[in-house]
């Protein structure tokens, strides 16, 4: 069975196939098909492949019709997609939109990595995981550079720099990943969830948490947050307000699978922050939890920047592919029957099951 | 003036009452099972006793009242001298110290 | 048969030897050495004894056979008996010398002469006194120890078992034990004797049924306690020294043994000997009902078996997160460190609740990365490593990832702790991790659970270390 | 007696009086003036000042003509310094070059602040150590934005990642702050100097020394570096081409007092670094210690990116500045007799003899 | 008049109340109350001794007033010594325990009717053979302690004296004082006993000459012991049971506790008691030349001053980065903490070696920001502080800054840790910091130094803490 | 069969070396002077002996020469005593016990 890959667009410095990764799939049995030039956007030369075993083709298009698989981190053009083979796979990080769906076809089997469950088996496919520890750690970054003062305190001669005060709205996987690495640092951390549980994971990081008075556990069973209610959000509001004149640094990372990110920080909110203050908005793409925040802008507000990047993976592009090539060959390897020698589509297995995606029809 | 030898031997019992409390005082939580089965084991020096009292009579009468309960009390005290001092040593079998490399 | 002088000095020998032995047994080197002090001293009183008498007529050939006879039965049981069952073992061998005790009286009582305390109906007072009162220590010792032992082995329910005005008659027969001493040596009636042991035997009853199972080696230790006081008693009564300085020291260590065990529990010494006045008792036996057997130490165990071990793993988890226990395991490991031991730590891809979360905090405590590895590098290190440090981790040692395909963790990778010789857990109970599954290895042989805060335990465990 | 300060050019963010320390000048018994917008670079309103007893004047002129003594992070434009009262002071972070010297005039006594003498006494007020110490960590901060990977160890269910290597060149007020900024962030961190007590202070905050095998102590008796002889630069390049290959970023930060900076890293070495590797060479404009390294530009070299910026500062001028000021006014609360109530050139105060320049004449 | 028995039974209790006395002196909290069970024990000897002679004539009137006397001279000699002559004190004291015994033991030898020994000329063998032993190590102790005294007190130099065939000398008097012994029991004549108090005199001399003054702590102690073992062998003479525990007591406890003092000083007991072997003693001797007088403590030491503070402020340095102490540190503070301590942090601004060089070893160690403050903040502090515990830290703290021109680092403002009750100063050494500049805190009174390796010292502080 | 006092007395004096050994054992440092103080304030119990001497004669004869041995021990041993323990008191007051808050 041959699996193959090809350039993403312009916008997406990601791969979904490393040398390294490549490597494995020989070892399990794999033909693997690139495109010529294909990490070329990462500084890895055909070489490289060549070295590991892969089959370079000279255009995208020949690629895409050989192979029995696809990996892509975004959906192939339609121009692939025309060609691609009858009955073959197709695997992506994720789709976001119905239109998107509506675009593929019935021929391909479509798996969007994005909609595994969260089980323990499926850990090490997670894309959201690995691709959001990563957005977490860089969103620090990004808002540290952008800040004019100096992060640590430092007593020194000529007087005392205070600590720079970060909040981390949302814990998830991003927002504890963001809090340790603020926390690392030397910034004055806290952070705030809808999940109670969250409370004693900030706090594993050294984190503190912020606690909206007064309110139930929105935890779901699958561990993610519901949408809050009226009451929380109005509780809500009046905490980050309060918060919010006290923080330099505030990171969202505020999510509700399958909803529109959730409005956490108003208007309101923004006005009480000191000019100079950043906020870092990581659901800018699923609507935003900050107000005036806008994909791929620095809006200022007040002196208050608020940065929106629509794929801070490209910031760290290497890092980023590593981590999610690894997470779709452990996807491929759970398709593929060493026995049989090709894909198995076993409807029992939650993981396939969950990811499938039906096309129009 | 002699003094009279209670008096020593109630002086003797003291001094070893303190000594029991500084032995004891320190003794590491894991070891109080060995140390309590050692100290049964000791506090069968009561044999002693026994055996004087076994051996309490002229050869032909060996089997008197009191010599009899002195013959039950060495068997008891045995049980407990061997008992102990194996128990404890079994016990011990797992503090071997570790070999040098 | 030797003169009095140097039985008397061979008495304080031997005497001295068990000081040695119980010196020894307070810390694990010394401890075999002790036990063979233990050894030698009861060698010498013995054979002295045998001296001094000097009687190697008929009945020295009796006694020889009894001696035999009992040290065979000691020994079977010293073989045979399972490790587990050790406190019910010590606790029935009180109940011997107890009852030892209380013989020796019987026969001094009925045939003074052999002890030279004056003749049958006219027993010198003070001696009278002083095997009145071995012979009732005796027996209290005899039956508290049949009643812990009964309550231990669950043949008697654990239980405490109260009744009303319980102290008022405990108090009563006490009375009534000096009430009769008193008699006895005004009467040197028999009947008065042969009462004072009765009424012993039933306090010795009395005193133990309200203590409750949990308590049951805090009241062993207290018997033992009694059966020195028992020794030292027939001591005076036959002039010995080496029963004097024997039964001293055992009570007093005994007593000190029963409080200091109290302390570690965070009990009280009275409420524990006075026995159900909490309702501490009933609840610790709930507690473990139902419960697999788990063999649980403290920070002293634990540093022993640390400080013994050639290498070692450390692997942290989510727990060592939330205590923040990094600092205090890096003083661990350094302290390991200076004893020669290799120390590596373990990181499993998803331990804690974020990627690189025990990076995170292992790097915050200086750790080198040199010594961190992931689990494919470290995995099979496992089987030829002396102890595994699992510090608030769970869900990723569990085997049953590897068994059970019914299991929500199945097909994750584990850290095959479980095949180092060791394994110690620290953890605050046996509530199971994340994925909310129990893991067996708590239950296994080679497992030592330790049972506290992460942070406090590792940093006791460091205190004793040093 | 009148402290005043103008607005600086464009290039600079930095201003040299904040409101906090026109505080303490009014405490000193000085007036303060300052021109119109003053601290608007960095969102200092001038109600900020007026509230702490600054007077604010319309032009820049106004101040100057105005002033008994005027503070700048540089010298003042032509215009400025023509009107500047006869025997008046001036105070300056630094002259660079002969030209700037010339350009004063002899009625104006000037005060260039990186002449400080490093003694205790003048710690206080030493620029040098306050703007390096920023620089070095700001240095840090600029570098791993443009690295493309994640700078600390992480071991996920999707892979490790590796924690990057880090690599200071010099190891002064700079490099020491620059060790523990990456080294806060998870980085593996080593550091080399030419001045062998640098050893134990890296050590003291984590960090590797690499020592240049068989070298000599080059430390002057002021604390400073002397420049190395021939031998010492072959045994010093053969380590750094070492450990080039093994160093994700490396920043440099080594300087001679009184020379161009020393060249350090030559092509030879970075031709040996990864592609995706970062230099940053904080000597920039004394000459650079890296090949290739340009003033403002960010040069790829084989995938190598060699970042030099003229002016870190800017990058958090906010911190910058409140340190830098509080050098000025150490400086000025120094040179102020309170009792006489005026400015004392006393030219047996070694850090009033040090600093003064004699300008063209 | 009262019986031997009961005043055995006192003899015995005041024996126990010495014991007391020594477990109290071994922890600071019982120390007090140690002291208290002494002089009780002492009064209770002294009384019952004066009841069992039963003499109240003329003689007794003398009796109070020598003791009246001595006991003037004695409290006059403890409230007037200053407090750093205490060892020279202890010295010239032991002096006088072991004449005392030698008077005794004369005494004993003159008038052994007094005692019950038998008749001058013919005294029991067993109690000559005792006074012997007793005036003999009474005699050395006497010597010994002497010129114990004299080399303390620097009238005598403090540099060993040796010369060729000490030892072997050493033992011929060793010998002789055996074969006098014999001698004297087979004679009873007095010239023997005068020649055996003379050569043990001698003995006393040569055995002390050949010791170092930096070993003198051990050998007082050493000394100490002597004088125990003299008073034990006077009890036997005078059958007398407090002389005889009391003796065992000091004989035993000194020997150990010149033990435990040689361990802690690293040095080897044997080449200490037998002096002139190593070389160690001129070292020690030379080092401590030309320098002013520091207080040194060990951990134990600090750890006790910082529990009983209520409020302590850290002020750390670049030695705490150099040697990485901040993790332990921060484990110090969190043990404090527990003991209801209020701690703060004092960083200087110039501490380190790198703006904020504290900063990011708090910070890394976790010490929470709010409890870390500038110079400015906490400066006044000081004053209402029980402990300053500089940790690494030198120049910042230095008064010369405000007191000196002259010096290099006049003018920095400077943390004012000397307001501090106590001082705590963790180094290696007495060498200066960054500036070059002595520092002269660390000669002050309410200085203590702890001479270590900071992070070794922070480990120690914590594990005596617990 | 009676048993010889000494023997007694000697078990006595074994048992104290013990105790001696043990109490010594753990002490703090910083204790060392005042340990050695009080011990040697302690070891002054030989005064007992010095008494007895001192006493020994019928009271028309006090100052025979024993006697005068024994009042001059009597002198060195109570300025032993009151000079040992008061000392001691004195280095103790550093030890004063925080006041509670
Ligand atoms: N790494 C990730 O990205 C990530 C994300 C989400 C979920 N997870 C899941 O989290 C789990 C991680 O495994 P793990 O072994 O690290 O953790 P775990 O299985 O959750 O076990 C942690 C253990 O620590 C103990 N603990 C908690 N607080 C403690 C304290 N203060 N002191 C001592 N012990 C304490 C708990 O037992 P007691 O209550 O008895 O003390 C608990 O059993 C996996 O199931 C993984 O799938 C991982
Ligand atoms: N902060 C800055 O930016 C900066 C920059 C350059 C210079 N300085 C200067 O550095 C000085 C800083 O003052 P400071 O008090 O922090 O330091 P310091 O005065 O240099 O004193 C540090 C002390 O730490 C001790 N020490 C070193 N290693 C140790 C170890 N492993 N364990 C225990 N002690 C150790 C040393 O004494 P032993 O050798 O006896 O152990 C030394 O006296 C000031 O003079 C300042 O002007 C500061
Ligand atoms: N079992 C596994 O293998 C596994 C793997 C990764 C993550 N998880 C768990 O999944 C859960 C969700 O993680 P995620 O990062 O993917 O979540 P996410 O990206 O969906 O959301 C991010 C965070 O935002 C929070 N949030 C939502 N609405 C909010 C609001 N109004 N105010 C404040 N916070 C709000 C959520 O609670 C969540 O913590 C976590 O508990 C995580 O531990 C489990
Ligand atoms: N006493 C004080 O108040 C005070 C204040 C600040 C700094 N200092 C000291 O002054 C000294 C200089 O600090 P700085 O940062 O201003 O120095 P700098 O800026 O002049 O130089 C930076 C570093 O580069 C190093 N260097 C020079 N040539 C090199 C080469 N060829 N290879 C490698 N490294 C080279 C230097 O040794 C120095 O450490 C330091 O020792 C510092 O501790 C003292």
């Amino acid at each position: 069975m041959n699996v193959g890959s090809t350039k993403e667009n312009n916008l997406e410095k990601r791969i979904s196939i490393t040398p390294e990764t490549s490597k494995s799939f020989k070892n399990l049995g794999l033909n693997v098909f690139l495109e010529k030039g294909y990490g070329e956007s990462l500084g890895f030369k055909d070489q490289h492949y060549l070295e590991n075993g892969v089959e370079i083709l000279n255009s995208s298009k020949e690629v895409v019709s050989k192979s029995d698989l696809i990996c892509k981190v975004n959906l192939p053009n339609e121009e692939e997609l025309n060609v691609m083979k009858e009955n073959s796979y197709l695997i992506v990080s994720s789709i976001n939109s119905e239109k998107d769906k509506n675009y593929l076809n019935n021929k391909i089997k479509v798996f969007a990595l994005d909609l595994l469950p969260r089980i323990t088996r499926a850990q090490s496919m997670d894309v959201l995981s690995s691709q959001a520890n990563l957005a977490g750690y860089r969103a620090v970054i990004e808002s540290i550079y952008e800040y004019e003062k100096a992060i640590p305190m430092m007593m020194t001669a000529a007087g005392t720099v205070p600590a720079a005060k970060v909040l981390i709205v949302g814990a998830g996987v991003a927002g504890l990943q963001a809090i340790a690495t603020a926390k690392r640092l030397g910034a004055i951390v806290s952070a705030t969830d809808v999940r109670t549980t969250a409370k004693e994971q900030v706090e594993s990081l050294g984190g503190k948490f912020l606690m909206v008075e007064g309110s139930e556990n929105l935890e779901t069973k699958g561990g993610y947050a519901k949408e809050a209610g009226e009451d929380f959000k109005k509780k809500q509001a009046k905490m980050l307000e309060n918060a919010a004149s006290k923080n330099d640094i505030i990171i969202c990372t505020a999510l509700i699978p399958g909803k529109p990110a959730p409005r956490i920080l108003s208007e309101n909110v923004i006005q009480k922050m000191k000019p100079g203050s950043i906020i870092f908005d990581l659901a800018v793409t699923q609507g935003g939890n900050s107000a005036y925040s806008e994909v791929d802008k620095i809006v200022n507000k007040n002196g208050v920047k608020i940065i929106g990047i629509s794929n801070v993976m490209n910031k760290l592009p290497l890092t980023a592919s590593s981590l999610f090539a690894k997470n779709v060959f452990s996807f491929v390897r759970n398709l593929y029957s060493k026995e049989k020698k090709q894909f198995i589509l076993n409807m029992e297995d939650e993981i396939i099951k969950s990811t499938l995606i039906q096309g129009r029809n | 003036m002699e003094i009279d030898p209670f008096i020593f031997r109630f002086s003797i019992f003291i001094l070893s009452i303190f000594i029991g409390y500084y032995v004891v005082w320190s003794v590491t939580p894991s070891l109080h099972t060995p140390l309590m089965s050692v100290t049964n084991a000791i506090s069968s020096v009561i044999i002693v006793g026994a055996i004087i009292a076994a051996l309490a009579s002229s050869s032909d009468k060996i089997f008197e009242i009191s010599n009899i309960f002195g013959f039950l009390a060495i068997i008891l005290a045995a049980i407990n001298i061997f008992g102990g001092f194996l128990v404890t040593q079994r016990m011990l079998q797992m503090y071997k110290k570790k070999k040098k490399k | 048969m030797i003169s009095a002088n140097l039985s008397a000095i061979f008495y304080l020998i031997s005497g001295i030897l068990f000081i040695l032995a119980l010196r020894g047994l307070s810390s694990p080197e010394t401890s075999r050495q002790g036990n063979f002090f233990g050894i030698l001293g009861m060698i010498i009183a013995i054979t002295v004894t045998f001296f001094t008498v000097g009687n190697f007529s008929n009945a020295f050939n009796y006694v020889l056979f009894f001696l035999v006879i009992g040290g065979a039965i000691g020994a079977f049981i010293a073989f045979k008996i399972p490790m587990t069952a050790m406190p019910e073992l010590v606790a029935g061998f009180h109940s011997l010398v107890g009852l030892a005790a209380v013989f020796v009286a019987i026969s001094a009582f009925l045939n003074p002469q052999a002890f030279n305390l004056g003749l049958p109906g006219n027993i010198k007072l003070a001696s009278l006194i002083e095997m009145s009162i071995g012979a009732s220590v005796g027996a209290i010792t005899f039956s508290g120890s049949i009643i812990a032992f009964l309550k231990l082995r669950g043949i008697m329910s654990g239980s405490p078992i109260i009744f009303k005005g319980q102290h008022f008659f405990n108090l009563i027969l006490g009375i009534s034990i000096i009430v009769l001493i008193y008699f006895l040596c005004s009467s040197q009636s028999q009947s008065f004797f042969w009462s004072l042991i009765a009424v012993s035997f039933l306090i010795g009853v009395l005193l133990i049924i309200p203590i409750g199972g949990a308590d049951m080696p805090v009241v062993i230790s207290m018997l033992n306690s009694y059966s020195g006081w028992a020794a030292a008693g027939i001591g005076f009564t036959l002039e010995n020294t080496a029963l004097i300085i024997t039964g001293a020291l055992v009570g007093s260590s005994g007593a000190i043994l029963s409080y200091i065990m109290c302390k570690g529990m965070n009990r009280s010494f009275f409420n524990v000997i006075l026995g159900g006045f909490g309702g501490d008792a009933n609840v610790s036996k709930e507690k473990s009902k139902d419960k697999k057997p788990v063999k649980s130490g403290n920070a002293e165990d634990a540093a022993f078996l640390l400080k013994n071990a050639s290498s070692v793993i450390i692997v942290p988890g989510y727990g060592m997160a939330v205590a923040q226990a990094q600092h205090a395991l890096r003083e661990m490991v350094d302290a390991l460190k200076k004893n020669d031991i290799k120390v590596s730590y373990a990181v499993h891809p998803v331990a804690g609740r974020m990627p690189g979360h025990m990076n995170v905090l292992l790097a915050e405590a200086n750790v080198s990365y040199d010594e961190v590895f992931e689990l494919d590098d470290i995995n099979n290190d496992f089987a030829n490593t002396d102890v595994a440090f699992v510090i608030g981790a769970n869900d990723v040692t569990n085997p049953i990832a590897k068994t059970d395909p019914q299991s929500p963790i199945f097909g994750m990778p584990v850290l095959d702790v479980e095949k180092c010789k060791s394994v110690l857990f620290v953890k605050r109970s046996l509530s199971p991790g994340y994925a909310g599954v129990d893991n067996e290895l708590f239950y296994r042989d080679n497992t030592l659970m330790l049972f506290a805060d992460a942070k406090k335990m590792t940093e006791d465990i460091v205190k004793n270390l040093n």
